[in-house]
């Protein structure tokens, strides 16, 4: 039984000079609990990832799994009640120990977020303008003026038409496609090395969403940017992503390339997931297999295997021991004991 | 935002005028004859008849209220039983002195309930949260006179830095702008110190609610400093609702007024009013209340419109 | 792959979410609610135990003993008219907590009544009903009270009607704007689907929703009802003697402020402070216990 | 598939705008303009388009939870629209709705024992042992164990909530349910427990559905029939496998080709539609999706296109439908 | 009417004919002035609580004629008479040198003193007189127009009974009334009120009516008074602020001292006392409420200085045809009872700290004015043992502490004005006292304005009992008689008729050949009020002046009875 380094695949071996690559962003060993009632919950647990450069890494998972907390937690954006541990590697600072302006200097310049809800997510009393120049007056040696003309560049750039009158506007008189434009303007005017989007377009119509990532993507193409792609939609991750992370219950169930997850998922909740979804290309209506029970909540996580009482193969270990992420294959990582005994 | 200021004004129509049905009614269906009241111990029968005719009490209710209404529109509001002046000027006299105390300690009141309450939502369940509240609890609870009195004990009789009362000093041959402000400090710190709890307390729930907010997550994602996150980001908007509140707090400001008034006997509105309502003064009664409504309602249009013009949403409808 | 029946039952007994701490406990999990309760549950105790137990008239004026200093008869010292300052105190609690408590649960009565009728009918009664509010509110609410005050020379009762005359305001603009928005909720729809009636819908689907909200500025309406009544006493304007309220002997006490006659002044504002501590905190309590619950 | 059970006639409903001076009417909201369509006894009609079409808004007035502005629905042979109060409340008993936020739609003071006893009591049915039963059996059926009947609704999961709110609508026995986004905020892995669920009851209990949703996949999968709605009209109304198959508006085929596939070797030509869906307040001329259509003309602008019958069963709002 | 009665008082504010408002020093205690007088100085002098000044000229309406207001005017326009302290005549500070009259009282004769001039150098004239005399003629009809009528009208004949004002000399006026009058008492109520005005300055229009329009909307003007008589000329005027006089360098008489009065306008008597404390103010009120605070004032050099007005305060019964407790109050023995329940000197001193005397008659005790009957003793001095065995002898019995008979009971309903706490405590101790005698007295406070209201209201039946009212004989008419109380048509009265009273009040009307028979038929009436208890007798609560240490005469030369200090004679001292 052999328990994997996990990170083998990205991380650049002591000495190794030749086809090195650079992770933009390396974490590690990433947990958060909070504190609610003065009782400390789990809300993520010893999750590692890493993202190299110009890459598309996605995070998936269902609600309340941590997907979210896990992006805030690098960017230090957590609530006062929340509790970190951990690493995360940016370049050779870690960003979870960083001083407050170091942080404040990276924020909005190296490391970009955009958000889920394109209708708060924007000021409503400043104008577009203004909050797009701010990210550059912010981290940039310019002349307001000068600002105003590289954030209208920007957003061209994201495809909207009409900029200079929309940088006058305010977030209201804009639509909810707009806005998220907007927010990756925002985000993209310091051209960051890396871009966390964190469900950028689950508000969002199928129509509008196509636009979004079509826009993500050539951001990625075009810039180099690495991006963290958070979402609960597997068919956002079989298009946009080069890797994906599935996330249960504050972990890292599974990891690997998207073709060996999408094609060989190793993990039951993997594997319940892609069944349990409406096949849109599937020319049959089967019956579709659902998962048995709920997510775990946070302050009752079961002691052993966290998807242990939802799972169809579920072994008395798997209810007294908690299975750490095993190597399945080559840059493919599952948390289950049957991962395992299939090695053994 | 012209055709929602003019519907504003539009709307406000009905309410003044229910004001003015409220004000006259109240008055004169309530027992306690001003007549017998202005005559005191010269009550005779004759007398009274001929007050009544000559203060023309003795016309229908409605007459008089249409009588009334129509003085109104032209600007006059009678004379005053008691004075025997034009009642406007007493309005006009008075009004000043309470706006002057009202305004400058609104206005401070403000500013600090704004900075204070922004910080100790920051700060929230600090220790220096925890003394800023005990303190605003404090305040809030203390009867308004009861801390009028205080302070002109401690800042008037005790440590003679400030004169105990009136608007300026009389004794002086001279009275200029610092003998005015001199005698405005005590009525505004109490007026302030009346205020500023409430004040204090809405502002840190506001902000606290604003700092929960999606765009100050934006805000920080995007570099700005803590500084910048409160005081530009979540601010602006956390102050919406204290503008509301500002326009709808007139009547308790005034109110407030009054007691600071009486204590330092500032010639004010509410002075006034409490003169005239000992004396069944009904003309300086009506207009008071007619005129306090429609400062309310014009305070209650200007919070409106400095809500449009903070809060862009508000602008466009 | 065997697993014990047993251990899988217990495992998926934890379906349901957790269940959140009551809102008893949550009201009660505060430091300062508990203080606040703690504060007023002793004020009340000593207007309405306190005279059982010390026994001495706080009406009986002992005209030889006028205005002196606490002393073994007297723990509080006595007033102008040798009223016993403590037995007073006591009996004043009583009064002013009463119309206190009972101006809040009038205004919260009628207000809530007015404020549903507007919110639910809509229309043009709404427009007027408001309309009235709004009226009334322009009117600083001192003056209504000072007026209704120098008119009739209220007794307990008829304080309590004053004061509640313009609380209630307050009141059913918050009951209107919460009926407004739980109108629009999707289980008055879900019961409008059911076929449910108006009246229905209002007292079981509207009613307890917002009752809660109302509750709680009708406690904080307590609070301002007793410092209204202080008001309304410094300027001659309260509840008449004999039976004393707090408000009243504070004010009364004004007349010693220059004077070293502390226990004129300080006991009735203590007490006071008291009141609208204790009741802010209970109310500020009440209120986060609810807003959670809403989240 | 014989007798239409409802059947809905040029319905319209439009919202009207407050806000002029004297705050009068300054316009209205579009909400559904128009629409005509018949539901049959036991299938399931999906409804799709983009948030703020009109689907909510069609399913409510059909119901009569709205009042519409005009037009006809007509259930089991009666005209709704015209019965009276009493009239309408026993209508009810026959056609219910489930909506999207399961919390929403729970009155959080009732217990799920009060929320479920709620429709037996509004209608007066059944005795009060009998009604216990009733909800214990019903909480079965939907796959609740019966012990959390005395539970208040924001001590369950989301998934549960929803079977909740399914419980209650079946518990008068309707014969039609309008299921307004059940399932859209349901996670993944639920969300598949509850399609399953439906499907089940739909057999035992011989429903009739009316299933709006934006998830293609989800109408895809459970519909018999797919209306395409935009901007409050009907675009395009077929079979589901007609018309995943063959979509004839253009719009149905952008929005089809926008849905994201799990699959990461399908690699499509994706139709991207430019800018937003319009404002239902003042609706563009002629066809309504001139303006981001990729292949308007000039005569979309001018003209209404017609409701056509384009194929057997398979209906069509596009002067061009057909000839792409 | 009976048209004839001395009267009245202050009115205006809501407290006004309650005693605690009454005013000033007396002359006995105020002599402490020490040194010379230096000249110059502001008398920086608080008006009561709440008391505005809005009349300035010497003529008066009803709702304007307050102590206040004729206190400023008194210092701007010298009265005809001047009436001291102790009801005397002040020849010295009177514009009249002198006045005679005829046997018969139908024929005056008023002298002017030639050394008066008005401020811009011309004399006082009988012109101005005459002046004056016509502006109350027209001013006195019952349709003038606002603000009149003058208040005077209807007292001491004037305008009525005056058959003619003659002019005779620029010094010398007759007046000849249509009917013989006692003369004490015309001279007191009818004469007084012929104070001169201007007549060069104000007599402006060609007709009286619109002569009296026009002065009568410049009444409120303190600026319109530009020539004066008076010691003081006015300076500035701000309505509820301050109102500024400063001496008249023309003035005939005893110049002032100071260089400016300045009245000041008090919000509360709160504001008052602190003004007082922080020397802001130095000649002020302290309300009997505040006696509390009388050390922490005189800690501080401070004065105070009682002032007893010439007026009476009582309790008043319900004896109105239709009142129920009517025929329990139409016993004399009751109100003797009643009468000997009333602990006055104790409340006197427990309550007033000895500022108020007790009174047992139409006529107080202090200030000492030869109205007083030096023979007339209490009548019913407080005895509640007494008191009970009249009753019992009557047939009323205590059946459960509260006297009975019949299905009559001693169970009243007693009104006191509310607001102040002295007047409450007076009436707690009203109700313990009697309720020692057996009358169950329940307590209900009313506002002052409701108080007047109600009483004067004869259908008015929800009060048997009430307190806190009282009169001052302090003009238009000086003349104490009680007309306007105790006769069977009185206006401020309760019910109370009295065939005999009635004809005693008429015989102090009556012209009487010597002064001492005038006084002999006054002390008649004036022993069988005292006796006869149309009211229960009170106290005669004093004002409370407090002056600063650095202010001197200002009690020696205040007059409490009549209210008019002579303030020309006041001053201060650097420190
Ligand atoms: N400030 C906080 N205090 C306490 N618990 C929190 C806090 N923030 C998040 N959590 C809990 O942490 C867990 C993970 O939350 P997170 O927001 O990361 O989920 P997510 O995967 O982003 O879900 P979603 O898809 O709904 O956005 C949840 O159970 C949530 O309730
Ligand atoms: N009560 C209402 N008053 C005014 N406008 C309304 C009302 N209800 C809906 N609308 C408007 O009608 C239009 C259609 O709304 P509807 O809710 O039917 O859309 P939908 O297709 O269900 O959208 P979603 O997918 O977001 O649920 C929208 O523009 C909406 O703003
Ligand atoms: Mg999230
Ligand atoms: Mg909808």
């Amino acid at each position: 039984m052999k328990v994997s380094s996990r990170l083998d695949s990205v991380l650049p071996l002591e000495g190794e000079e030749v086809g090195r690559v650079t992770n933009v962003l390396e974490v590690q060993s990433l947990s958060v609990e909070f504190n609610v009632n003065g009782r400390y919950l789990p809300a993520v647990s010893d999750v590692s990832l890493a993202i190299s450069e110009g890459e598309t890494l996605g995070l998936v998972g269902e609600s309340g799994c941590g997907k979210s907390v896990t992006s805030l937690a690098i960017t230090r954006l957590l609530s006062k009640t929340a509790r970190v541990s951990g690493k995360a590697l940016f370049g050779n600072m870690d960003l979870l120990t960083a001083k407050d302006k170091e942080m404040q200097r990276i924020r909005g310049n190296e490391i970009s977020m955009i958000f889920q809800e394109p209708m708060t997510s924007l000021n409503p009393v400043y104008t577009i303008g203004g909050q797009i120049s701010e990210t550059l007056l912010l981290h940039k040696d310019i002349s307001p003026r000068e600002a105003f003309a590289q954030s209208v560049e920007m957003l061209k750039k994201v495809g909207i038409s009409r900029p200079e009158q929309i940088m006058h506007q305010h977030p209201h008189q804009l639509s909810g496609g707009m806005r998220q434009r907007v927010m990756i303007a925002i985000a993209m005017a310091c051209n960051p090395r890396l871009l966390i989007a964190d469900e950028p377009t689950t508000a969002l119509d199928v129509t509008i969403q196509a636009q979004i990532l079509e826009l993500m993507k050539e951001i990625n193409r075009d810039f180099g940017t690495s991006l963290l792609l958070i979402t609960h939609d597997l068919g956002v991750v079989a298009e946009m992503c080069d890797r994906v992370a599935v996330m249960y219950a504050g972990q890292v169930v599974e990891q690997g390339t998207v073709d060996e997850v999408f094609f060989n998922p190793q993990h039951p909740y993997t594997r319940g997931l892609l069944n349990a979804i409406p096949k849109f290309d599937a020319q049959s209506k089967e019956r579709l297999q659902p998962i048995e029970g709920n997510v775990p909540s946070i302050s009752r996580m079961p002691k052993g295997c966290r998807f242990s009482p939802r799972c169809p193969h579920v072994m008395n270990q798997c209810v007294e021991r908690p299975p750490s992420l095993f190597d399945v294959d080559d840059a493919h990582l599952s948390r289950c004991w049957l991962n395992v005994e299939k090695e053994a | 935002m012209l055709k929602y200021i003019i519907r504003r004004i539009l709307e406000a129509i009905p309410t003044l005028l229910g004001v003015t049905v409220i004000s006259f009614v109240l008055i004169h269906i309530v027992p306690g004859n001003p007549v017998r009241i202005l005559l005191g111990n010269h009550y005779t029968l004759e007398r009274a008849a001929a007050l009544s005719r000559s203060l023309g009490l003795n016309k229908p209710l409605w007459e008089q209220y249409f009588i009334w209404l129509g003085h109104i529109f032209v600007g006059d509001f009678g004379f005053s039983y008691v004075y025997n002046k034009p009642v406007v000027n007493m309005i006009l006299h008075a009004l000043p002195h309470t706006l002057a105390i009202v305004l400058v300690s609104v206005m401070a009141a403000h500013l600090f309930a704004v900075f204070l309450g922004s910080v100790q939502a920051y700060f929230q369940n600090t220790v220096f949260d925890q003394v800023a509240t005990v303190i605003n609890y404090f305040l809030y609870s203390l009867p308004s006179f009861w801390l009028g009195l205080l302070l002109v004990i401690f800042f008037a009789i005790d440590i003679k830095l400030f004169p105990s009362g009136g608007i300026v000093n009389t004794n002086v041959s001279h009275v200029g702008f610092f003998n005015w402000l001199h005698h405005l400090i005590l009525p505004v710190l109490s007026l302030f110190l009346i205020s500023v709890a409430g004040w204090t307390r809405y502002m840190r729930s506001s902000m606290r609610e604003a700092l929960l907010q999606d765009y100050v997550r934006t805000a920080r994602m995007k570099g700005a400093t803590e500084f910048r996150v409160v005081f530009v980001h979540a601010l602006r908007n956390s102050v919406l609702p204290l503008i509301t509140m500002l326009g709808l707090s007139l009547p308790t400001l005034v109110a407030g007024a009054l007691f600071v008034e009486e204590i330092f006997n500032y010639p004010g509105m509410g002075l006034l009013y409490w003169n005239a309502i000992n004396n069944r003064d009904y003309p300086i009664i009506m207009a008071v209340t007619v005129f306090l409504g429609l400062v309310t309602v014009l305070g209650n249009l200007l919070a409106d419109i400095l809500y449009g013009v903070i809060d862009p949403r508000i602008r466009y409808r | 792959m065997i697993i014990q029946p047993a251990l899988m039952d217990e495992i998926r007994s934890q379906d349901v979410l957790d269940v959140r701490p009551g809102f008893m406990k949550r009201f009660w999990k505060a430091r300062t609610t508990k203080l606040g309760v703690i504060l007023l549950g002793a004020l009340i105790l000593f207007s309405f135990v306190g005279p059982l137990i010390y026994r001495h008239s706080a009406t009986t004026p002992h005209v030889l003993n006028t205005v002196a200093g606490p002393s073994a008869q007297f723990p509080l010292g006595t007033d102008s008219l040798g009223h016993n300052v403590l037995s007073q105190l006591m009996v004043g609690g009583q009064s002013s907590l009463e119309v206190g408590f009972a101006s809040a649960l009038v205004s919260m009565i009628f207000g809530t009544l007015y404020g549903m009728i507007s919110g639910i009918v809509g229309g043009w009664t709404d427009t007027v009903m408001m309309r009235i509010v709004d009226i009334i509110l322009a009117i600083p609410s001192i003056f209504i009270l000072l007026f209704l005050n120098v008119v009739f020379q209220p007794n307990l009762l008829l304080m309590i009607f004053v004061l509640a005359s313009t609380a209630w305001l307050g009141v059913s603009r918050l009951v209107r704007a919460e009926v407004l928005v739980i109108k629009n909720m999707l289980y008055v729809e879900a019961a409008n689907a059911l076929g449910a009636s108006i009246w229905r819908i209002m007292a079981r689907y509207m009613l307890p929703n917002f009752l809660g909200t109302v509750v709680v500025a009708s406690t904080l309406g307590i609070a301002d009802s007793i410092l209204a009544m202080a008001g309304l006493s410094f300027l001659g304007l309260g509840l008449p003697p004999p039976a004393p309220n707090w408000g009243g002997m504070l004010a009364d006490g004004m007349n010693y402020m220059f004077q070293n006659s502390w226990w004129l002044v300080y006991p009735a504002g203590i007490c006071i402070l008291i009141s609208q501590v204790s009741i802010n905190l209970v109310g500020d309590g009440l209120r986060d216990a609810l807003e959670t619950r809403q989240r | 598939m014989s007798e239409a059970l409802l059947e809905v006639e040029d319905l319209k409903k439009y919202f009207p705008l407050k806000g002029g001076l004297f705050g009068g009417e300054s316009g209205a909201v579009h909400a559904v303009d128009g629409v005509s369509l018949k539901v049959y006894q036991g299938e399931t009609l999906g409804i799709v388009g983009e948030s703020g079409c009109g689907k909510s808004t069609l399913g409510r007035s059909m119901l009569r939870l709205v009042e519409p502005t005009s037009g006809r629905v007509q259930f089991n042979g009666k005209n709704v629209l015209k019965l009276n109060k009493s009239e309408m409340r026993d209508l009810r008993r026959e056609m219910q709705i489930v909506f999207q936020d399961p919390y929403a739609s729970l009155n959080p003071r009732y217990t799920i024992q009060q929320t479920l006893m709620e429709p037996m009591e509004i209608h007066n049915l059944y005795e009060r042992s009998s009604r216990k039963q009733r909800v214990e059996s019903i909480l079965t059926r939907v796959g609740l164990d019966p012990s959390y009947a005395s539970r208040f609704p924001h001590e369950f999961s989301g998934g549960q909530r929803q079977r909740i709110g399914i419980a209650r609508a079946l518990i008068l026995n309707p014969k039609l349910l309008v299921l307004d986004e059940p399932v859209a905020a349901l996670d993944v892995s639920v969300q598949s427990q509850v399609i399953n669920l439906l499907e089940d009851l739909q057999g035992d209990f011989n429903l009739t559905y009316i299933f709006v949703a934006h998830d293609l996949s989800v109408v895809k999968h459970i519909s018999d029939r797919v209306l395409v709605m935009y901007l409050g009209r009907m675009a395009e109304l077929a079979s589901s496998d007609d018309l995943f198959a063959s979509p004839l508006h253009p719009y149905t085929r952008a929005l089809l080709s926008a849905v994201p596939i799990p699959n990461p070797r399908v690699k499509r030509e994706r139709i991207i539609l430019s800018g937003d869906l319009p404002s239902p307040v003042d609706p563009p001329s002629g066809c309504v999706f001139h303006t981001r259509c990729p292949v308007a003309q000039d005569l979309c602008k001018k003209q209404v296109p017609e409701w056509r019958e384009l194929r057997q069963n398979h209906f069509v709002a596009c002067h061009f439908a057909g000839e792409l | 009417g009976c048209g004839s009665t001395p009267t009245n008082n202050s009115t205006n504010n809501s407290t006004s004919t309650t005693p605690s408002n009454s005013t000033t020093a007396t002359n006995s205690t105020g002599s402490s002035s020490s040194s010379t007088p230096t000249p110059g100085g502001t008398i920086n002098l608080a008006l009561p609580p709440q008391t505005n000044l809005n009349w300035f000229l010497p003529l008066m309406n009803a709702a304007s004629d307050s102590v206040y207001n004729s206190q400023i005017v008194d210092q701007l326009y010298k009265p005809l008479i001047w009436i001291n302290n102790d009801y005397t005549i002040n020849w010295q500070s009177s514009i009249a040198s002198k006045i005679t009259y005829n046997k018969a009282g139908t024929v005056y004769h008023v002298f002017l003193n030639p050394k008066w001039k008005w401020s811009d150098g011309q004399p006082v004239t009988s012109k101005d007189v005459l002046f004056t005399w016509n502006v109350i003629k027209a001013a006195s009809a019952k349709n003038a127009p606002s603000p009149w009528p003058f208040v005077g009208a209807g007292t001491g004949d004037i305008p009525n009974g005056v058959k003619s004002v003659v002019a005779n000399s620029p010094t010398e006026v007759t007046i000849t009334l249509d009917k013989p009058a006692n003369q004490q008492w015309f001279i007191y109520n009818g004469i007084i009120q012929l104070t001169p005005m201007p007549a060069h300055a104000w007599d402006k229009k060609s007709n009286i009516d619109s002569e009296i329009k026009y002065l009568g909307s410049n009444a409120t003007n303190l600026m319109f008074d530009s020539v004066v008589d008076g010691p003081f000329k006015p300076v500035s005027a701000t309505s509820s602020q301050s109102w500024v006089i400063a001496p008249n360098p023309n003035y005939a008489g005893h110049k002032s001292v100071v260089n400016k009065i300045v009245f000041t306008y008090e919000g509360s008597t709160a504001s008052e006392l602190a003004a007082l404390k922080s020397g802001s103010l130095n000649v002020g009120y302290l309300d009997q409420s505040q006696l509390g605070e009388k050390s922490s004032l005189t800690s501080q050099g401070d004065k105070i200085t009682p002032g007893y007005p010439f007026g009476i305060f009582w309790t008043e019964m319900n004896m109105w045809p239709s009142s129920p407790t009517k025929s329990i109050f139409d016993q004399l023995y009751v109100r003797q009872a009643l009468q000997m329940g009333l602990d006055n000197q104790g409340a006197a001193q427990d309550i007033y700290k000895g500022y108020a005397v007790p009174l047992f008659g139409p006529i107080p005790s202090t200030p000492k004015t030869t109205f007083l009957d030096p023979n007339l003793k209490n009548p019913y001095p407080f005895n509640i043992n007494k008191g009970k065995q009249l009753l019992e002898s009557h047939g009323w019995k205590e059946v459960n502490g509260v006297m009975t008979k019949g299905s009559q009971k001693m169970k009243f309903t007693m009104m006191y004005v509310s607001g102040s706490t002295s007047s409450t405590d007076a009436a707690e101790l009203m109700k313990q006292d009697w309720a020692q005698e057996g009358v169950d007295v329940t307590l209900k406070p009313v506002p002052f304005s409701t108080f007047i209201s109600v009483t004067s209201n004869p259908k008015d039946t929800s009060w048997d009992l009430a307190t806190g009212s009282g009169w001052v004989y302090n003009g238009p008419g000086f003349y104490p008689t009680g007309g306007q109380l105790f006769a069977s048509t009185a206006p401020s009265g309760t019910g109370f008729s009295n065939a005999k009273e009635d004809a005693l009040i008429q015989a102090t009307h009556v012209p009487y050949a010597t002064q001492q028979q005038t006084m002999q038929h006054f002390f008649q009436y004036e022993d069988y009020t005292a006796k006869e208890l149309p009211f229960l007798w009170g106290l005669n609560v004093a004002g409370l002046s407090v002056t600063a240490p650095t202010v001197h005469n200002v009690n020696k030369y205040a007059d409490p009875a009549t209210d008019f200090p002579q303030m020309q004679y006041w001053w201060v001292s650097s420190n």
